[in-house]
């Protein structure tokens, strides 16, 4: 099969397209069948050519190390990047238990939000915290050991679109929340261990106010 | 392959046919397959149906009008033969004979009069299955010829300078954190928090934004912090907030001279510890 | 970052170059931060204008089932196949035969498959199939035993670069396939001199299908 100047720079611009990594121009040669091997010079041509053609699209052609590498521009990154972009995580539940408990019970210290959850609060959900700027140390409790007392900010109001700390739900909505929350489960029939579907609400509710 | 072999020493002559990546030499002539070949020329066949079809075509019969002796004769030699030369058979070989065997004796009894209709042929639904198979053989045929990619086409991959991931911070809604709230009171000793839960959260709001203000300022004039556009209710407010961090040993009041400015400032942390 | 009608064409062009797998319309306007996500049609628009632009090219964009990607055209296969030592796979016709049974009869049992096909079906056949990732269980038929209803995946429709079932060679046209099945034949053909290569063929399709 003999092969066209038009059809040979197709098949070395696609060559480069497909490969996945670097091609020397060696290996570009080595497409073609014996006897009908373009030059070096010829090769050199095309790639010239093509760098040219790229100019003006988000690809550029470059010399590595190993041979010749079509890339995406840099200054595409912040774009394309998005395609490996992973999913959110979710929070974890002792972040957002430590959040909800110096979100209500402000100020707070961190020994009593570990009275509470019962367990230790790791270094890092209160950097987390902090670095979200959702939370803030207000001040000192005069105990020994002075623990910080945190309070939350005016951007974890805006992050969740309240305008006073008043605007939280009470705890007697919590508990509509929760049960609502306890019917969906049932329904999407996840078996919920931690959460007991309704007696322990009760006990909450009538030690609300309001 | 030696005394069936015809033409030429296997290295030297071009195969007639590569069958599973082997080289099929010699050309069988017609049922006698040389015992060499047989295993790879059975392997050739995808079954009693793809052999029937075979043996069909080769003789360009009509597939609805299928010579049922002579086709049974032939499939029924083919297997002997294979049974002969002792190559382990497949039961769906043996099956399709006795099909065939029961269709041509079938075929054999006198047919009732006027009955005209495909669906009384003892071969109907052998001929059905016949060109059922024959469908998806050629359907196979025809998957096999789409261009695929990894052999036909391949897909452009270039690279990429850098990769920044930054990665969002998850989303929140107040409902998780009220969420986390009524999970963590239940975990809870429950009537521990009764009295906790009696203050409004506005004290608790006040006591944060005192403590905040005194961050930055050491000392906050009392009427800076009540504010009377607030009304009644906002003046109480702060007054029992900053009780609450009076109480709390969190701030102190100072009064330099009688009936003077009344400040505020942070407690100054005992150091009796 | 605004983006210029230019820049978002270089985006979406270096976007489908780079990610190696088909691409959504949604995946693409995912790249493009809140509030500056171009519309669908206007990514549709963009990608018209990119098939086009390759028409020369080596290259063409094809719509599969799981979303846009830009390949190697199909002709320059015999080059381009050299950029990699191992040769594609070849599928034996038991495999090939399965999965057409399962394309164009989905869902459909094992034992429904061996029916049609009259053989038993070996194991690794099913297990090639699924470890491609071109078939996948849909189900259970509810009759005795419960046996596993199988169908294909949308990587099988990539991978044969359809966009969808529809698609396939319908088994109508299988007629126009004559010719092909007849040039696959003479691999298998034993040049018996009393078999003339095309007639059998022509005889009996003529003859096959309703």
């Amino acid at each position: 099969m003999s092969v066209s100047p038009e059809q040979l720079q197709q098949i070395i611009e696609a060559a480069l397209m497909v490969a996945g990594s670097p091609l020397t121009i060696r290996q570009l040669q080595h497409l073609f069948a014996e006897g009908e091997q373009p030059s070096s010079a010829d090769i050199k041509t095309i790639l010239v050519t093509l760098m040219e053609r790229y100019h003006q699209s988000g690809l550029e052609l470059r010399e590595l190390a190993s041979g010749y590498q079509l890339q995406a521009k840099a200054e595409l990154s912040p774009w394309l990047s998005k395609l490996w972009e992973e999913k959110p995580q979710r929070y974890s539940k002792a972040l957002l238990e430590t959040l909800a408990l110096i979100a209500y019970r402000q100020p707070i210290t961190r020994a009593e939000i570990e009275d509470v959850r019962g367990v230790t609060i790791s270094s890092p959900i209160i950097k987390t915290l902090m670095e979200r700027e959702w939370i803030q140390v207000v001040g000192q409790r005069d105990v020994p050991g002075k623990p910080s007392l945190y309070g939350t900010t005016k951007t974890f109001l805006d992050t969740f679109n309240l305008t006073h700390l008043d605007e939280l739900p009470t705890l007697a909505e919590i508990h509509d929340l929760d049960r609502q929350e306890a019917q969906l489960q049932v329904q999407l029939e996840f078996a919920n261990t931690e959460i007991p579907a309704n007696s322990p609400d009760e006990e909450i509710t009538t030690s609300t106010h309001e | 392959m030696n005394e069936t072999t015809e033409t030429k020493a296997e290295d030297t002559s071009p195969p007639i046919a590569m069958i599973h990546g082997q080289a099929l030499i010699t050309l069988p002539k017609d049922l006698y397959i040389p015992p060499d070949a047989m295993e790879v020329f059975l392997e050739a066949f995808e079954g009693p149906l793809d052999l029937l079809l075979y043996l069909i075509k080769k003789q360009n019969l009509d597939i609805l009008d299928i010579p049922i002796a002579e086709v049974t004769r032939q499939y029924v030699d083919y297997v002997e033969f294979m049974k002969e030369v002792s190559l382990e058979l497949a039961a769906e070989y043996l099956v399709m004979a006795a099909i065939l065997a029961e269709i041509k004796s079938r075929m054999l009894l006198p047919k009732p009069a006027a009955t005209d209709s495909s669906e009384e042929d003892p071969r109907a639904e052998l001929i059905r299955r016949l060109q059922d198979y024959e469908r998806f053989k050629k359907a196979a045929a025809a998957l096999d010829q789409l261009p695929r990619q990894g052999r036909d086409t391949f897909p452009v991959q270039t690279s990429i300078q850098e990769i920044v991931l930054t990665q969002p911070p998850p989303p929140i809604h107040v409902k998780d954190l009220v969420l986390a709230f009524a999970n963590v009171l239940k975990r809870a000793a429950l009537n521990a928090s009764h009295s906790i839960q009696r203050e409004p959260l506005s004290v608790q709001e006040r006591m944060t934004h005192i403590l905040a203000m005194l961050q930055t300022k050491e000392f906050v004039e009392f009427t800076s912090l009540v504010n009377e556009k607030e009304g009644r209710l906002g003046v109480v407010v702060s007054f029992l907030a900053m009780l609450e961090l009076l109480k709390d040993h969190l701030i102190e009041f100072i009064q330099t001279t009688a009936f003077g400015p009344i400040h505020i400032k942070a407690a100054t942390l005992s150091n009796t510890n």
